[in-house]
């Protein structure tokens, strides 16, 4: 049970439940979109039209627009791909983590985690795609019955993990996701006047009622939902991580790899969450859904996942001069410590490693200004922790002659603002079109953990 | 059918709506529902509802494991066994895809379950008791039957008003 | 007639082809010891295209006599390329040739002394020497009925037929998918929900079905029937004539392609045969035009395989010993030839797997050492193509 | 191998007629049996893999739009020989003027697409450079002439050879000179109808122009033996060779045949425990240099003073005279003891173009018992013939109006003569200029005339490249255009209706037959000549001529001076293959650059001078060209490669790199490359270069191991102590061994042997139909050659020794790249290959990361019809080259190595359908074939007996990375260093 005394009052300002519901559905409901929305929603358009460029300039004239070269075969996308995989895995180690741990104070941010998920794993899906050289082909990669012999495919292969458990990974976070939303959809239903909002609310709530059994059953399927989709955070990231631990390449073939990138993606998803929340309750004026202590609170769990991190780092290298090998002594000592990309590794462990022990301070916690600037920071360190991964492993393998180094081109680059803008995008809608916050579920913990006023304050009718 | 109506109790706090129940269970009236804006974990204790989704998710995950197994070992061992890397054709990959499609026979078919039990589905015209149950007021749903007579209507009415009801509504379904 | 063919559809398809092999092989092996053997009278099938034993001249001359006429020798030599003889100033021979319109006789890949069996059956006049009887291989005849032209034609028709009609049905039931869908969720026109149920259900599996097939048909064309430059039946010469498939598709045994034939080999008949049952003059006289204006043929490949695949006629047809019709179809009953097969991989794939290959006989194959064993210990009965690779990639996509 | 020689022209007639030059009248070309497929729109699912090449065609889309018509033509009339889809190979002789090799030329559907070796060949012994086996692409050289020129414009000939013959009459009338140049001519028969030219037009004077002659080397014999002939060397013979600036390996005079010879000295298989050694004196870092035991460097100038010290010891030796030296620091000593320890089974030679030079090699040859052991001055080389003297005359014959008339046969004067401005002004004022260049080049630019010549594939000729040794040249396929052979042009002029195979016919009947007594009829002689392609009169056995030897002087070294040390380049050479794609994309095997040349400096220099690599400099003032930082250059000196900087090669070759003939070294009225003294400049200027490595040291792995002899024959093992371990692990694994059923596919490099002329570069790309990239593309590591060449020095320093390495596909049985594929498109065959399915590749590119070896290549881009890539897959006449057994590849596709599987099936099918066991070494991959030095084995694994198995089964053998554990199937053998440990 959440106790007040210790943890603090979960809902500020003396919220009746009237309240929440007119919060949460106050944007998507009026009628007058914020210039703000329009501001934002210009800006990543042009992001994401850009993105499409770099999308149509890869497949009408090859792979060959990107900087990639026989010895590097993999760069900016995997990059891109690993992290936003990474961010994706916030919404769900969020709501499904603390859900599964009855964490209640994971109420008012699990939605938008939610969304940031299935945006940032969209986001995430582009780029295997576009990474193919025949992307026309690229349903090869589904066992489906054909006409070859049949021909299936090599379930060998981690890039076929990756697939099932990347898509296993959308489908399921999508559907807890909607699922969470089916009463709030109900509610909205319920109180637009608009007929049009209130034909597609309806639509969305699939004639949601709200009853007893309802919600047993309900409650039930969700928290089935989500501890079966608990795994799958762990699964998916350490399968990405396998992608480079099955490999043979020094500096990726490591079994510390799948919980290293487990821990990464979690760190990096709560950065991205601590990012936009701080964004989300400024602009929304949620500050007292989203109170400084769900900040702290995420801040803190930063801390301790920075620690991990850094001691993966450390054992990493420990394990590379342990092993006596050369060719992992080269990866690490020369290539990466001292190497062409020496800025990027030292950027990934002051970033990852070293800027977030700010966060011992609680000064520097309860600044919300600091706290932005250092979830950022986390963002930049987790995506070079990708790009040292991958580029500097593969710019230097086993033999020195086939050594070749990698500088991205404009059009990687644009692909990869493009998926930075459809994410915008994809946040920008879900803002302004559905509930940002489980009123549901905010109502369930209101009342245990905030000092509710008398309940008087409800709508008079 | 037609003269079927219901006796509708707005509470405006869970904790209320919670001892009304007692009342209400401990006077044998019946209750229908109870219609609120978030779960009400002790309203379904009161009232002995349970659900068995959690069994067939279970066999959902056994048959999607079973499945994946048995597609891959027929698709690579017996339909057209290729070699991969020296590796054998019956593989321990196969756990790693059975894991995982195991989870996604789950989520799909608990999800597809938990619709069709609740006889969800998008276009479902719905008329709430009170559409207020999904804002802030809790609704504890009575049926009045033809045979229910006023005084035991009346005597409904007051019980509920007595435990805390803000109004007391009737319905006509 | 029909119960000719009911007879014939009921004898499974792996005997009927290897049955004439058999029958071949049975007859050299037990007339070997006499010196003139049944290859001849079937080596003489080339001939008879050209030449009749005291019927007359046709393209070439009637060979009765000849045997006297020239020296074995020379007859040997002529037979086996007769244009290096009349490269080589040959007196004879070049007065053969003149006096035959200069029409070449396509050169044989025959050994001696399957020349001089021929010769000598010649010398018989066309029959094996007493005490020698033959069982013909059983050859269907097909007498060209115009009635059977249609029911060939009428079958490619009907499958064709069939996948237009798929393609309409998949359109309705989209419309009617799409209005159901709607009807559903707005409209609420139709009151019974299972009527919306059952056109979606029946609807999802039309399209389905139609995607599938159109999926799977993207770059096949099981089916394909097109019309060639020139009217050329089969049926007519394969089916009728009872010609070789090898005596035009010359190559099959030494190249991947089986070849179409130079205009020259038409020409070894048709500068006697100029006029066709059913087409008259004007068919025949577009090989005339082809050859006087240079201008080759251009026929319509019918068989297609995508340009990633590496097939080689000569593996499968002699060392493989596959009849043509296995892939072709039954190509002497077509007048147009259509592709039979749908020629996919998995149809490349199941012969493979099934086939056996010419294990014990072909010496190639005593590089096995383990299958041999294994077949001696009776572990496997048989070899398939697939025992020995036959399902690797890189044996037809490099 | 079957070979099918070809045996009349009249049997070839209906084929090729016409063949490219109209495209309207195409059908008549097209062979029965090939599809002839249009592709309408790039991106049609299927249709784009396997360019057949023959393209063209008006057809028409039907029924569907996935699959177009696609329509089989047959001939006309058949030739016999002709049958689709298999190939018929011709003996025939590659000499393009400066490089003679003996060739079998095969060709499907009756066009050329790849050149082997000729085994029957005593001279080039089935080896090939790689500009022979690229010689083929200048068959389908966009470039080429398609008729006759007159003034720039096409016209036919009947009214060149009017108007030519014409002024040639006048000009005879005149008695005005008329001056036939051509390059080096070996053919005799062209030499006794060029002479039959001379009689008929006295006026004509005939001389030999080299662009990089050898007249030096003539001329000291002439001096010392009174014969004025380049001597045939045997470096088989010679346990101690030393090399002075002669790149014999890669370049000079018939490196074919010698690196033959120097691979044969030092093979060091079946037990075989003798070597030679080889020590190299050189300026550049030269390929023979790179394999060299012990390799000195020396100034272009120090060479004389070094040859007199080496002569000087070796003369107080065997007490002869001594002459006066400048000292040289140099240490000569040890070289000099082995030639003493070694005399009669010696070698000296060098490559530097100077009398006084070339005098003191054949004084210490002489010194050293050498003639008629190692060096056969009897049997003359008839290559290089040029003397510089003679274009000086016509120059200036030219510029006093002595001169009337020019005729151009083979040369390029105006780009790679060194006077070639007074050349071009020369030629402007005369009557008659006449070219018979091939292609619009520099030369042909200012003629009157071109009177394009044949392409060796298309004509008929013979060749004596060492006496007594003959070659004929036949046509594989009819003239492409509308192009006559030089000696058919001039019989026309002679007024004679013979065409030349007739001319050629009846001179070998008239001369050469009645010398033989093996045939009778000459029929069957000239069949027999022209099916072998060679033909050996045996020379009665002569003693060697006398040696009269002078006085020996050597100037002064310049000390201080930066000097110039010019080559000729592996790949394009003297410029004559710069328009061809696949040379100009070959990596040089010692920079591994390519597509430029560039200032090789020492790394020393480098630093003293703040030169960075890629910065540009400023040599004379004038030419600007970037900085290559090799180790090896001796310092002070800078060395510069010819042949590039053409203006009027063609669209490839235009404009690569800079023309450097201006400064080659003329003080001693030879043409020497060596000693030109030269400013560098550093300007602020940078220029990148296309390398494909670029890293060049091993860091301590195990990749080439090396030993050296007097190790090697105390135990095989040395060097290899890795692999030893590797077998005593024991090398536990999860999964079985794997199992094969009759065959595993296997490969040996013999690292020994092995001299890095990347002819298997070249003949691998030739045959599997491998794109070319382009210098961009090659910049940013995107090459596609599935061989590549890895060069490592020992050490980055001034003098490291060299590492060549091929590394192709090595066929792992525990495949990582087969692994990680997630459509299965990679997968193991029953025969040991990994195999790679182009169709099902969808280019994730999992493969390439995962090989240890990066053998994997991927279609970055569309290089097929793309004119992003303006090679020879952007043309219609380019695109004949292709292999058609082989699929071209499409954009998004990685493709790699599949040790020619097309080869392999090729042979399988011919011992099934001959109804027989498979023969060892029956199958030749493509670069293993034509391998000079014979350094590549390929067979069965599982059959002990094979040659590979053989191979393997030494100390030497090991598989690269083997810690790795992928079981490859491709093994190298240890490099084998004959010096002291």
């Amino acid at each position: 049970m959440y106790n007040i005394k210790v943890r603090g009052v979960l809902i500020e300002g003396n919220k009746g439940y009237h309240d929440i519901t007119q919060d949460v559905t106050n944007p998507l409901l009026s009628k007058t979109t914020p210039k703000w929305w329009w501001i934002a929603s210009f800006v990543t358009t042009s992001m994401l039209i850009w993105g499409i460029w770099g999308f149509y300039n890869t497949i009408a004239v090859g792979t060959g627009t990107w900087g990639l070269n026989n010895s590097v075969s993999w760069g900016f996308a995997i990059i891109n791909f690993v992290w936003w995989i990474g961010i994706g895995h916030a919404g769900t180690a969020f709501s499904i983590f603390l859900l599964v741990l009855h964490q209640r104070w994971r109420t008012s941010i699990n939605r938008a985690a939610e969304a940031m998920t299935i945006f940032a794993v969209m986001a995430a899906g582009m780029f295997p795609m576009i990474h193919m050289g025949r992307i026309w082909d690229g349903f090869f990669v589904f066992p489906y019955p054909n006409t070859r012999g049949p021909l299936w495919d090599n379930f060998n292969s981690p890039l076929f993990w990756d697939v099932t458990a990347i898509s296993t990974y959308l489908t399921a976070s999508f559907l807890f996701w909607y699922v969470g939303m089916i009463p709030d959809f109900a509610s909205i239903r319920e109180r637009t006047v608009s007929i049009v909002k209130k034909k597609i609310y309806g639509i969305l709530s699939l004639g949601w009622l709200g009853s007893a059994r309802g919600w047993l059953r309900f409650e039930s399927a969700a928290l089935l939902m989500g501890g079966l989709t608990a795994p799958l955070v762990v699964s998916v990231h350490s399968i990405v991580a396998m992608d480079f631990a099955a490999g043979i390449v020094p500096g990726w073939h490591s079994t510390i790899f799948p919980p290293f990138f487990v821990v990464g993606a979690i760190f990096s998803g709560f950065a991205m969450v601590l990012t936009l929340m701080i964004i989300v309750r400024k602009v929304y004026k949620y500050e007292e859904y989203v109170t400084q202590r769900h900040l702290d609170a995420i801040a803190r769990v930063l801390t301790f996942v920075s620690l991990i991190m850094g001691v993966a780092y450390i054992s990493e290298i420990f394990v590379a001069w342990y092993s006596n090998s050369p060719y992992e002594m080269y990866v690490f000592f020369k290539n990466r410590a001292i190497g062409d990309y020496e800025f990027e590794f030292w950027a990934m462990i002051t970033c990852n490693a070293i800027i977030p022990q700010l966060f011992w301070f609680k000064k520097i916690r309860k600044n919300i200004t600091m706290v932005f600037i250092i979830s950022i920071f986390i963002n930049i360190g987790m995506w070079f922790e990708r790009f040292v991964i991958v580029v500097t492993s593969l710019s230097k393998t086993w033999l020195p002659s086939t050594w070749h180094s990698y500088t991205p081109t404009l059009t990687e680059v644009a692909i990869f603002v493009g998926t930075l803008g459809f994410f915008i995008m994809g946040i920008l809608m879900f803002l302004r079109f559905l509930p940002m916050m489980a009123i549901s579920e905010l109502k369930g913990v209101l009342k245990e953990t905030s000092i509710v006023k008398e309940n008087t304050k409800s709508h008079e009718e | 059918m037609k003269n079927k109506s219901q006796i509708l109790g707005v509470f405006n706090d869970p904790d209320v709506v919670s001892t009304a129940v007692d009342e209400l269970l401990r006077n044998n009236i019946p209750i229908k529902d109870v219609f609120s804006p978030f779960p009400l974990e002790h309203v379904w204790k009161k009232l002995n509802m349970k659900t068995r989704i959690p069994y067939a998710t279970f066999l959902y995950g056994v048959l999607g494991t079973v499945a994946t197994f048995a597609f891959l070992y027929w698709s690579s061992v017996i339909n057209y066994p290729l070699i991969f890397g020296g590796k054998p054709t019956d593989s321990l990959s196969f756990v790693i895809i059975m894991f995982v499609l195991a989870i996604l026979s789950g989520v799909i078919f608990t999800l597809a379950t938990y619709l069709i039990r609740e006889k969800l589905w998008p276009g479902k015209v719905v008329n709430l008791p009170d559409p207020r149950s999904t804002d802030d007021k809790f609704v504890i749903v009575i049926e009045k039957d033809m045979d229910m007579d006023e005084a035991t209507v009346r005597q409904i009415d007051e019980l509920l008003k007595k435990s805390g009801a803000t109004e007391v509504n009737m319905s006509n379904v | 007639m029909i119960i000719n063919k009911f007879v014939v559809a009921r004898i499974p398809k792996v005997h009927c082809f290897l049955f004439p092999f058999f029958l071949f092989f049975l007859i050299s092996y037990s007339l070997s010891s006499f010196g003139q053997t049944a290859e001849a009278e079937k080596n003489f099938t080339q001939c008879k295209a050209c030449h009749t034993i005291g019927g007359g001249r046709l393209v070439g001359p009637d060979l009765k006599g000849v045997t006297s006429k020239y020296p074995q020798s020379w007859l040997i030599k002529f037979i086996q390329n007769s244009q290096n003889l009349i490269k080589s100033g040959d007196k004879n021979a070049v007065k053969v040739f003149n006096e035959y319109n200069k029409i070449p006789m396509p050169s044989h890949n025959l050994t001696d002394a399957q020349v001089k069996d021929i010769l000598l059956y010649i010398k018989n006049g066309g029959k094996l020497p007493a005490g020698v009887s033959v069982k013909k291989a059983p050859i269907k005849t097909a007498v060209a009925t115009t009635q059977q032209v249609n029911q060939e034609d009428r079958y490619f028709e009907q499958q064709r037929k069939g996948s237009r009609n798929l393609t309409i049905s998949a359109i309705v039931f989209g419309i009617l998918l799409l209005l159901s869908i709607f009807d559903l969720l707005f409209s609420h026109y139709l009151k019974s929900k299972w009527i919306h149920y059952v056109i979606i259900l029946s609807a999802l599996w039309i399209l389905g079905e139609w995607s599938w097939d159109f999926t799977t048909g993207l770059g096949r064309q099981q089916n394909y029937q097109p019309d060639q430059p020139i009217w050329f039946s089969h049926k007519v010469h394969a089916g009728q004539n009872q010609i070789n498939c090898q005596y035009c598709h010359f190559t099959v045994e030494t190249s991947m392609h089986a070849g179409i034939p130079p205009a020259s080999v038409c020409m070894n008949c048709h500068s006697q045969v100029k006029e066709g049952k059913r087409t008259g003059k004007k068919e025949i006289a577009k090989i005339y035009a082809a050859i006087k204006e240079k201008k080759p043929i251009q026929w319509v490949k019918v068989d297609n395989l995508p340009d990633f695949v590496y097939f080689n006629h000569s593996q499968h047809v002699k060392v493989g010993k596959i009849n043509c019709t296995e892939c072709h179809g039954d190509v002497a009953k077509m007048d147009q030839v259509a592709e039979v097969h749908e020629l996919s991989m998995g149809w490349c794939l199941d012969c493979h797997r099934k086939h056996k290959v010419q294990f014990r006989s072909n010496k190639f194959y005593a590089e096995y050492k383990k299958l041999h064993e294994e077949l001696r210990a009776g572990k496997i009965d048989k070899v398939t193509v697939k025992m020995i690779g036959g399902e690797d990639c890189a044996k037809c996509h490099y | 191998m079957e070979k099918k020689y070809w045996q009349s022209l009249e049997i070839y007639d209906e084929i090729v007629k016409n063949s490219v030059s109209n495209k309207e009248s195409m059908p008549e070309f097209s062979i029965d049996g090939l599809d002839e497929t249009e592709i309408k729109g790039k991106s049609s699912r299927r249709d784009f893999l396997k360019m057949m090449g023959f393209s063209v065609g008006a057809v028409a889309l039907v029924s569907s739009c996935q699959m177009p018509v696609r329509k089989a033509i047959p001939l006309l009339n058949r030739p016999q020989e002709l049958i689709p889809g298999v190939p018929n190979y011709y003996a025939t002789t590659f000499f393009d003027g400066d490089e003679y090799c003996s060739i079998l030329v095969k060709t499907r559907e009756s066009r050329p697409i790849k050149i082997e070796g000729n085994d029957l060949s005593q001279i080039s012994q089935r080896g090939t450079s790689a500009k022979v086996q690229a010689s083929v692409l200048n068959l389908y050289d966009d470039v080429r002439l398609k008729g006759p020129v007159k003034g720039g414009n096409q016209n036919n000939w009947k009214t060149i050879d009017a108007e030519i013959k014409g002024k040639l009459e006048i000009l005879k009338n005149d008695d005005k000179e008329v001056v036939l140049m051509t390059s080096t001519i070996i053919s005799p028969t062209t030499r006794k109808l060029i002479d039959e030219f001379v009689i008929a037009y006295p006026n004509v004077k005939w001389i030999q122009y080299d662009s990089l002659p050898m007249s030096a080397m003539r001329k000291a014999n002439k001096i010392n033996f009174e014969k004025d002939t380049i001597p045939y060397y045997h470096f088989e013979n010679a346990d101690v060779m030393v090399g002075f600036n002669a790149d014999f390996l890669g370049t000079w005079l018939m490196p074919v045949t010698f690196s033959k010879q120097f691979s044969k000295g030092r093979k060091l298989k079946d037990g075989q425990t003798k070597m030679s050694r080889l020590y190299q004196f050189e300026t550049n870092m030269s390929l023979t240099g790179s394999n060299a035991d012990y390799r000195y460097q020396i100034k272009p100038s120090e060479e004389a003073s070094v040859l007199l010290k080496l002569y000087n010891i070796l003369a107080e030796k065997t007490g002869n005279v001594v002459y006066n030296t400048t000292e040289v620091k140099t240490d000569v000593s040890k070289v000099a003891k082995d030639l003493l320890n070694s005399k009669g089974k010696s070698l000296v030679v060098s490559g530097t173009n100077d009398t006084k030079i070339q005098l003191m090699v054949n004084a210490i040859n002489s010194l050293l018992d050498n003639y008629g052991k190692t060096i056969d001055l009897n049997t003359a080389v008839n290559l290089k013939q040029g003397v510089e003297s003679d274009i000086m005359l016509a120059i200036s014959g030219m510029q006093s109006g002595k001169v009337g008339g020019v005729l151009f046969y083979n040369v390029n004067p105006v780009y790679d003569c060194v006077h070639k401005d007074k050349l071009t002004k020369a030629l402007k004022n005369l009557p008659l200029k006449v070219s018979f260049a091939t292609t619009m080049d520099e030369t042909a630019l200012l003629c009157d005339y071109v009177c394009p010549d044949n392409n060796y594939l298309e004509s008929w000729n013979d060749a004596e490249p060492i006496n007594g040794f003959y070659s004929f040249t036949q046509p594989t396929i009819r003239p492409i255009f509308d192009t006559r052979q030089f000696q058919e042009s001039l019989l026309r002029w002679m007024d004679s209706d013979q065409s030349f195979s007739d001319y050629l016919e009846k001179n070998w009947e008239a001369i050469f037959f009645p010398k033989q007594k093996t045939f009778n009829s000459f029929d069957k002689f000239w069949f027999k000549c022209k099916k072998d392609g060679v033909y050996n009169i045996a020379s009665e056995e002569q003693s060697q001529p006398v040696f009269k030897g002078g006085k020996l002087k050597a100037e002064k070294p310049k000390i201080g001076a930066l000097e110039l040390a010019l080559y000729e380049n592996i790949s394009i050479g003297t410029g004559r293959y710069s328009n061809n794609p696949w040379l100009q994309e070959m990596p040089d095997p010692v920079t591994t650059a390519t597509w430029d040349n560039y200032v090789t400096v020492s790394p020393a220099f480098a630093k003293a001078q703040g030169l960075q690599q890629e910065d540009v400099v400023k040599i004379n003032d004038s030419l600007e060209l970037p900085v290559l930082i090799q180790p090896g250059q001796t310092e002070e000196t800078i060395g510069i490669a010819l042949g590039y900087g053409r203006s009027n090669a063609g669209k490839v070759g235009d404009g690569v790199g800079k023309n450097v003939y201006g400064l080659i070294n003329i003080s001693t009225g030879l043409k020497n490359l060596l000693g030109t003294p030269v400013t560098l400049e550093k300007t602020s200027k940078t220029y990148s270069l296309a390398l494909t490595q670029t890293h060049h040291v091993m860091e301590g792995r195990p990749i080439v191991r090396e030993t050296v002899l007097s190790s090697f024959i105390k135990d095989p093992t040395s060097g290899n102590e890795e692999h030893v371990k590797f077998l005593k692990d024991e090398n536990f694994s999860l999964y079985p061994d794997p199992k094969f059923n009759a065959f595993q596919w296997g490969l040996s490099v013999d690292l020994n042997s092995c001299t890095g002329c990347s002819n298997c570069v070249i003949s691998c790309q030739a045959e599997n139909n491998v794109a070319v990239v382009g210098k961009d593309q090659v910049k940013l590591g995107r090459i596609m050659q599935w061989i590549r060449i890895d060069r490592y020095y020992s050490e980055m320093s001034d003098n490291p020794e060299v590492f060549h390495m091929p590394v192709m596909c090595l066929q792992c049985d525990n495949a990582p790249c087969e692994n990680v594929c997630p459509v299965a498109a990679l997968s193991h065959s029953d025969e040991g290959l990994s195999q790679v399915t182009y169709n099902r590749c969808i280019g994730t590119r999992y493969c390439m990361n995962n090989c240890p070896y990066k053998v994997r290549r991927f279609n970055w881009y569309e290089f097929v019809n793309n004119n992003k890539f303006d090679y020879n897959l952007n043309s219609d006449l380019g695109k004949l080259v292709l292999n058609p057994d082989v699929t071209v590849r499409q954009r998004g596709v990685v493709e790699k190595c599949n040790s020619c599987e097309q080869r392999i099936q090729e042979k399988k099918l011919l011992a099934k359908s001959e109804n027989r066991e498979l023969r060892d070494g029956e199958i030749l991959t493509a670069c293993q074939q034509n391998c000079p030095t014979d350094a590549i084995q390929f067979g069965n694994l599982l059959d002990k007996g094979s040659n590979v198995s053989r191979t393997n089964d030494t100390g030497r053998m090991y598989h690269l990375l083997e810690s790795l554990h992928t079981l490859p199937s491709q093994s190298y053998l240890t490099k084998v260093r004959n010096k002291k440990a």
